[in-house]
C-alpha cells in the first residue's frame, strides 16, 4: 500500500452507447490512461418505449446505455466531466450522468505498484 | 407401366424426405419464436415427436388408418404394417410418406404448448396422438372412411393434418394455461418476443420448401405432370399472397409491418391451400391466401386477447383455423363443384361437415387425453421450472451455455 | 413420351423446389454478413421479395418474359400467365421454374442495400424488378429475343440472373451510399463485421444444394441425362474450386485464410459456371473456378476501395462481375465454339455483346428506378433509424429479444 | 430402357444432392456442439474438406476407388475421371455421388478434432483421405476389389464412409490430445457445452434429410422402386429407434434425458442401418436402432472416460463404433443370409472381416498421416491460440463479432 | 461543481433476476428517479450446481444475478433498503446483498446540473 | 443499520477473464466468503488489436476483462490483494488492476442482517 493515505477518483459516466467511441477518443486525448467499460440498463428520465410485437404491447422500461469508469490521478476530474458533457450532451433527456467517487488504492497487478505509479 | 411405377415412387418418396425436411422447419420456427431458456427442450420435442410417432405410426397407426374398413370409422390393425395393400407405388413408400405427414400434425402442437409443458407428458402426448387420434380421423378422409366416401375433399390435409394439429394445440394451450407473465392483472397480453427471428424465418423456409413436397407429392403419382406442376403454383401463389397481405394488414394495424405476423401469414397460407390445392385455379389460390391472412391476424388475436389462451408461436391460428378455412374454400373455389363456379352448395356443406366433425373429434379426444395426463403425471411443469427455463430443470442443460457473446461490444 | 413428360415435369419441379430454397439460402448469408440490429429487416426483405415477386412475375411479369416475341424486345403480355405455350412440360411447371429464378434476381439486391434501405422503397424496387426489368433482358435471352437469336450462350442465368441482379445492387448501393462508419474520414474502409458467420455460411452451404436445382434444372429436360450429370459435375467443381482458390487468395494476401471471402469465393464459382455449366468440360469447369477466385477477392476490393461502394455482403463481385465474367468464358471455354477450341472469337464477342446489353439495359433501369424512389419516397433510412437499427424503425422487433446469452459466462 | 436411364439419373442426382446437403447438416453439429471462439474456424474446415475433397477426388481418387481393379487391393489410376465406366448411368452422374460421399467420410474428422487442430494441418489431412485413404478401402468395399469379392455387403457404407471416418477421427483425437481442460487434474472429465444446441439440432434434421439420399440413392437405380421404398423405411426406423432409446437410456442412466446425446443417438441409427438397409425387415431395423443407442451411450462414455479421447461432437462413437456395429448386425439380421434367419456364421464373419480390415487400414494410414504431420508442421495449434479460440488466431475474425446481445435483458 | 461538498448515497442491491420488475416498481414508488441495472454474476452462500452434460459432470459456479444502482438524495437510504428487503426476501439462501457507498458528487450530462438537482 | 459506524471494503479485480477460475478458487481459500463477477471491456497500456475482415482492417481497441468485486470484512485486504497478484500476474501488459473502496454498509437481504453479520 502506498505509505501516505491518499485517495484517488474514480469518475463513472454513465451515457448513450453511441457516444463511445468518440467519448472515448476524447478521454485520452486529455491523459486517462485507463478505462473499462460495460453495458448496462438503464432508467431516468427516460422512460422506455412501447412497441408491437404481434399485436400485443412490448414495453421496455430500461434503455441501453453503457457505462465508463475512468480512475484518475493526475487529471483533474473537472477536465474529465467537462470532456464527457461536451461530448455525450444532445440536450434530449437520455444523455445520462456522471458519478464521482473516492478510491483508497490502485494497485497494477503486473508490477504491484501502488497509487499515483499504477495508473501512470 | 413399371416405369410409371417407378416414378410414382421417386416421386413419393421425394416427396416424403421433403415433408421430413418439415421437421426442421418446425423446430426452428418453434424455438425461433420462444425463448432462449426453453430452446433445448422445444428441440428436443421435436425430435422426440417425430421419432416416438415414426416408431408408433408403425407399429399400429396406419393400420388403423389405411387398414381395410370398419364400419367407415377406423380401419384393420394391422401390427407393424405387414399387411398387402395397393397404393400403385410400394407400400413402404407409401407408408414413409404417411409417417412424415402423422408427425407433421403431432409436431404442430409443440409449438403452442410451448415454454410450460412437461417433457414427459408431451411425449406421452406424442405417443397417442400418433397412435390414435391421427389415425383414426385419417381413416375417416383418406382411409376409406365416412368422410371419403361423403365426398370430402381435403387433398393434402388442411384438415386432416393441420386442423387437427391445431386443434390439439388449442386444447393443449388451454388446459395448461398461459406462460407466466403472458397475461398482466388487467387481462392484457403482453409480448414474449422469442430469442430468434431469424431462426425463425429459415424454419418458416424450410417448411415452404418442404411444402413443395406435402401439397404434390400427396397425388401419389409422378405420372400426374399436370396436376403437380398446378399444384406447386397454386402452393406458391397462395402462400405469398399469404405473406404479402398478412405484411400489409399488420402494417395498418399495428403501424410497422410485423416480421413474426409475417411469417406466420406465409405459414396460413400455405396451410390453407392444402386442402384445394388440385381444384382451384391459379386467381383462387391467391385470393384463398388472402382471405387467410385475415384468418390469421385476427384469429390470432382473438385467442390471444379474447379466449386469452397462450399459443407462442401462433399454431393455433396458422395449422388450426387456416386450415379448417381452408377445407372450407374448397367448397367455395373448386373449379368442378365449387359454389362460385356454379356447384350449388352441397360441396360446401360436405366440407363444412368434415371440418367440424375433425374439430369435434380432436377437440373431445385432446381433452381427454390431455385431462387425464394432467391429473395423473401433470401437464406443467412447476413455477420455478418454468422461470429458470426446461432447458435447465427437464434437461439439466443451456443451450447456449458457450456463447460468451460481444456483452460489452460497444459500437 | 408420357414417361418423358412426366421425368421432366418431376425433374423440373424438383429442381423449382431447390431454386426456391436458395431463398432460404439468401437470407441466411444476408442476415448473418449484417448486424444483428438489422436481422429482422433483412430477412423480412428477402421473404417478401419473393412474396411479391412471385405475385408480380405471375401477374405480368412471365408473359413479358415468355409471351409471343415482339420484335424481339419483349413477350406480348399475358396477364395471370393464361396463355397456351408449349414447353415440353405443364406450364404451370415452366411457369414456377421460372418464378423462382426470377426471385432469385431480385433477391439478391437486398444484401447490397443492406442496413440502410427504407423497407418501403425496396418492396416497390422488388415490384418493379420482377414486374419489368428482369422479365424484359430475360425475353431478350431465354424469350425468343434478340440474343437468343444472336446465339448468346448463357444457359441457367449467368447474366439474365446473377449479373442482372448485380448490377442493380450496384446502382441501388451506390446511390443509397454507404453505411455510417463504413469508410473513415481518409476514404479507407472499415470492416463492420456481421453478426453471424455461422448462418452466413449455413446459407452459402443452402445455396450450393440449391445450385443443383438451378443449373441442371435448367435443362428443363429429365431425360437429358448425359447432360444433367455433367452440369452437377461443372458446378460442383467450379464452385469447389473457386472456394479453394480464394481461401488461397486471402491467405497470401492478408495472412490469413479469410472465412467470409472464401464462402464468397463459392458463390462466385457458382455464379460463373452458370453459364456455361453445360458446354464447357470439367477440367475447364476448375480453371473457371480458379480464375473467378480472382475476380471475387479483386472485384469486392475494387469496389470497395475504388468506387467506394459499401457492398455488406459482396453480392455486386459475387454476383455482378463473377456472373459478367463466366458469361465471358462462354466464348473462351466451350468446347464447341469456344476460341481455347479452335472455335474463333465470334462466340467470345457476342458473350460479350450480351453482357453489356444486360448490363446496360439493368444500369440504366435501375438507375431510374432507384432515383425516383430516392426522389419521391426516398430511398435510404434517417441516420438515427440507422444507428438504432432497422429492426426496431421498421419493425418495432428486436430479433434477439430474448437471447439473454451469457453475457458473463467465463471460461 | 431410355426411360430407366433417365430415371436412374435423376434418382442418383437428386440423391447426390441430398448428400451433399449432409454438408451444412455436419457443419451445423460441429460449430454447434462446441465454442462460439472456434465457430468459424469448423465452417471453413467443413467447406474446405469439401472443396479440397471435391477437387482432388476427381482428380484422382475416383480412378483408385473405381478404376479398373489391381489385384483386388487399388483401381488404376484416372487422372481427372476421364476413362469410361458403366455403372448404368452417366459417369458424371456416378461421379458426383460419390464425390460426395467421399467428403462425408473425410468431414467427420472436423467434428472429433475441433478446437485445436491447426487449419493448415486439416487441409493436409483433407487432401489425403481424399486422394488415397477413402478411395482405397472404398476400392476393396464398392470398387471391384478383395472385399466385394469375399461377399461382404456394406451397402451404403456403414464402414466404407463412416467408419473410416470414425477411426480417422479416432486417431486424429488421440494424437492431438484433449482440449485444455477436458480432463480434471485426477483424469475426470469435465463438460465443455457448445455454443448452440438449436444449431446442432438443425445439423441432425439437415443429415436425417440427407440420409434420404445417401442410402436409397446406393441403389444407384430408381427403377428399383421397392428395394429404395424399403430403405426408407429401415432408415428412418433405425435412426427413429436411436434416438427414442438414447433418451431413454440417459434419463435413466443421467436422470434428465440429455439432448445433445439423444441427437448423437438418432445419427448412429442412421448410421448404424446404413450397411444392411436393403437387406434387413423393418423389425430389425428398428431392433438395430436401438442396439445401437448402447452402442452411441457406451461407446462415448468409454472414448471419454476410459480412452481419455476427447472427441467434442462424439464422432467417433457415432460414426466409427455405430458404423462398425451396424456392419455386423448385417451379418446377424439379413434376411438372407444371417445369422438370425438361419444363414449361419459364414456372412458374419466376412462382416467381421471388412470391418477389422477397414480399421486397420485406417488407423494405420491416418496413424501415419497424422504423425507425418504433427511431426512436420505440428497438428495443434499453440496453448494460447486453443484459449484465446481458433478463430481468432487462424481467421482473425470473430464469428459474431457484432452479436450485441441482450446482455442485459432482464426479465 | 457544487459548492457545498455534500455527498450522495449508492445503493447497490445484488439480488435474483426474477425480482427484478417488482423491485423496480416498488422504488420508483417510493421516490427512487432513476437506476441503473446490470447482469452479474454470483456466488456467495449459495454455490452453484452441478448438471450432466452428456453424461459429464458440469459445475457452474456462479449464478445469475442482477446488480441495481440507485443513487439517492432526499430518499432515505433506509426506506430503500427495505423496499429492498421486503421484495426481494424468500428466506432462501441467494436472496442477495445490498451495499452502500459514499458518492462525492452527480452531474446531469444533459443539463451540467451538479448534486442534488442532477439526479432529481 | 449496524449501531457504530464502520466502514467496509470492497476490492474491485480487473483482469483477464482466463485467470479466472483459479482467482475465484484462491479467493475463496484465504477466506472470501462471496463474491460478484461481471464481464467488461478495458483500455489501459494494453491497446487491442487490428485484424483483417475481408481485407478491410478491422480494429479492436477494448478487450475482455473480468471485473470481480468482493467485498471484505474480515479477511484482510492485503491478502485480498496479494492473491490476485500471485494469479494474474503474467508480466505482460494487460494484467489488470485492482481498485479498492471504501463501503458504508452492507445487508444481506435474506435476513436483514448487517454489517459484519451480513457476509459472514
Ligand atoms: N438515480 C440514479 N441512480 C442510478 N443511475 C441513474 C440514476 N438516474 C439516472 N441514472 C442513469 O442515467 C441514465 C440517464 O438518465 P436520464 O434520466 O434518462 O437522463 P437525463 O439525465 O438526461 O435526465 C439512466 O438510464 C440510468 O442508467
Ligand atoms: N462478499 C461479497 N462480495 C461481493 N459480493 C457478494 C459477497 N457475498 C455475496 N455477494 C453477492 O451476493 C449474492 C447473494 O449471496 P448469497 O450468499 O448467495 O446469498 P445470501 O445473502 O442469502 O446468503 C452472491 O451471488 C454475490 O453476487
Ligand atoms: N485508469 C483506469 N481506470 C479504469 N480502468 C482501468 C484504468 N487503467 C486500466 N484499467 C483497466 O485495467 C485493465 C488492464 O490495464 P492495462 O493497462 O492494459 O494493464 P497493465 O496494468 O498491465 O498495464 C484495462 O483493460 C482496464 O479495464
Amino acid at each position: 500500500m502506498s505509505e501516505i493515505y491518499t485517495t484517488y477518483t474514480k469518475v463513472e459516466i454513465i451515457t448513450r452507447p453511441s457516444k463511445f467511441e468518440e467519448l472515448k477518443d476524447a478521454l485520452v486525448e486529455i491523459g486517462v490512461e485507463g478505462m473499462t467499460v460495460s453495458n448496462v440498463l438503464g432508467a431516468g428520465k427516460q422512460k422506455g418505449k412501447t412497441t408491437k410485437y404481434r399485436g400485443a404491447d412490448f414495453t421496455t422500461t430500461l434503455l441501453p446505455k453503457i457505462k465508463l469508469e475512468v480512475v484518475i490521478c493526475d487529471t483533474p476530474v473537472e477536465k474529465v466531466v467537462e470532456t464527457a458533457i461536451k461530448i455525450c450532451r444532445t440536450g434530449e433527456i437520455g444523455d445520462g450522468k456522471i458519478f464521482i467517487y473516492t478510491i483508497d488504492e490502485i494497485v497494477r497487478i503486473r508490477t504491484g505498484e501502488t497509487g499515483h505509479a499504477a495508473i501512470n | 407401366m413399371d416405369y410409371g411405377y417407378a416414378i410414382n415412387t421417386i416421386w413419393v418418396l421425394i416427396a416424403a424426405a421433403f415433408v421430413f425436411f418439415m421437421q426442421a422447419g418446425f423446430a426452428m420456427v418453434e424455438t425461433g419464436f420462444t425463448r432462449a431458456k426453453n430452446a433445448g427442450n422445444i428441440i428436443m420435442k421435436n425430435l422426440m415427436d417425430f421419432a416416438v410417432g415414426s416408431l408408433v405410426y408403425w407399429f399400429i397407426g396406419f393400420g388403423i388408418m389405411f387398414g381395410s374398413d370398419l364400419g367407415g370409422l377406423i380401419g384393420k390393425i394391422d401390427i407393424m404394417s405387414m399387411g398387402t395393400y395397393d397404393f400403385g407405388i410400394p407400400t413402404s413408400a407409401f407408408l414413409i410418406f404417411q409417417t412424415v405427414f402423422c408427425a407433421t400434425a403431432a409436431t404442430i402442437v409443440s409449438g403452442a404448448m410451448a415454454e410450460r409443458t412437461k417433457f414427459k407428458s408431451y411425449l406421452i402426448y406424442s405417443f397417442f396422438i400418433s397412435l390414435i387420434i391421427y389415425p383414426i380421423s385419417g381413416h375417416w378422409i383418406w382411409g376409406g372412411g365416412w368422410l371419403s366416401n361423403l365426398g370430402f375433399h381435403d387433398f393434402a390435409g388442411s384438415t386432416a393434418v393441420h386442423s387437427l394439429g391445431g386443434w390439439s394445440a388449442l386444447v393443449g394451450a388451454a388446459i395448461l394455461g398461459p406462460r407466466i407473465g403472458k397475461f398482466g392483472k388487467d387481462g392484457k397480453p403482453n409480448a414474449i418476443p422469442g430469442h430468434s427471428l431469424t431462426l425463425g424465418a429459415l424454419g418458416v423456409f424450410i417448411l415452404w420448401f418442404g411444402w413443395f413436397g406435402f401439397n404434390p407429392g400427396s397425388t401419389i403419382s409422378g405420372m400426374a405432370s399436370t396436376s403437380i406442376a398446378h399444384i406447386f403454383m397454386t402452393t406458391n401463389l397462395s402462400a405469398a399472397a399469404g405473406a404479402t397481405f398478412t405484411m400489409l394488414i399488420t402494417w395498418l394495424k399495428y403501424g410497422k409491418p410485423d416480421v413474426s405476423m409475417t411469417l406466420n401469414g406465409a405459414l396460413g397460407g400455405l396451410v390453407a391451400i392444402t386442402a384445394g390445392c388440385d381444384v382451384v385455379g391459379l386467381r383462387d389460390a391467391v385470393i384463398i391466401g388472402i382471405l387467410t391472412s385475415f384468418v390469421v391476424v385476427y384469429g390470432i388475436e382473438f385467442i390471444e386477447n379474447r379466449l386469452k389462451i397462450d399459443d407462442p408461436v401462433g399454431a393455433i391460428g396458422v395449422h388450426g383455423l387456416s386450415g379448417a378455412f381452408g377445407t372450407l374454400c374448397v367448397g367455395l373455389f373448386a373449379t368442378e363443384g365449387g359454389l362460385f363456379y356454379g356447384g350449388g352448395s352441397s360441396m360446401l356443406v360436405i366440407q363444412a361437415i368434415g371440418v367440424f366433425a375433425v374439430a369435434a373429434w380432436t377437440l373431445s379426444t385432446a381433452y381427454i387425453l390431455f385431462k387425464t395426463i394432467d391429473a395423473t403425471i401433470g401437464l406443467r411443469v412447476s413455477e420455478k421450472e418454468e422461470t429458470h427455463g426446461l432447458d435447465l430443470h427437464e434437461h439439466g442443460i443451456d443451450c447456449y451455455a458457450d456463447f460468451v457473446t460481444k456483452a460489452i461490444s460497444i459500437k
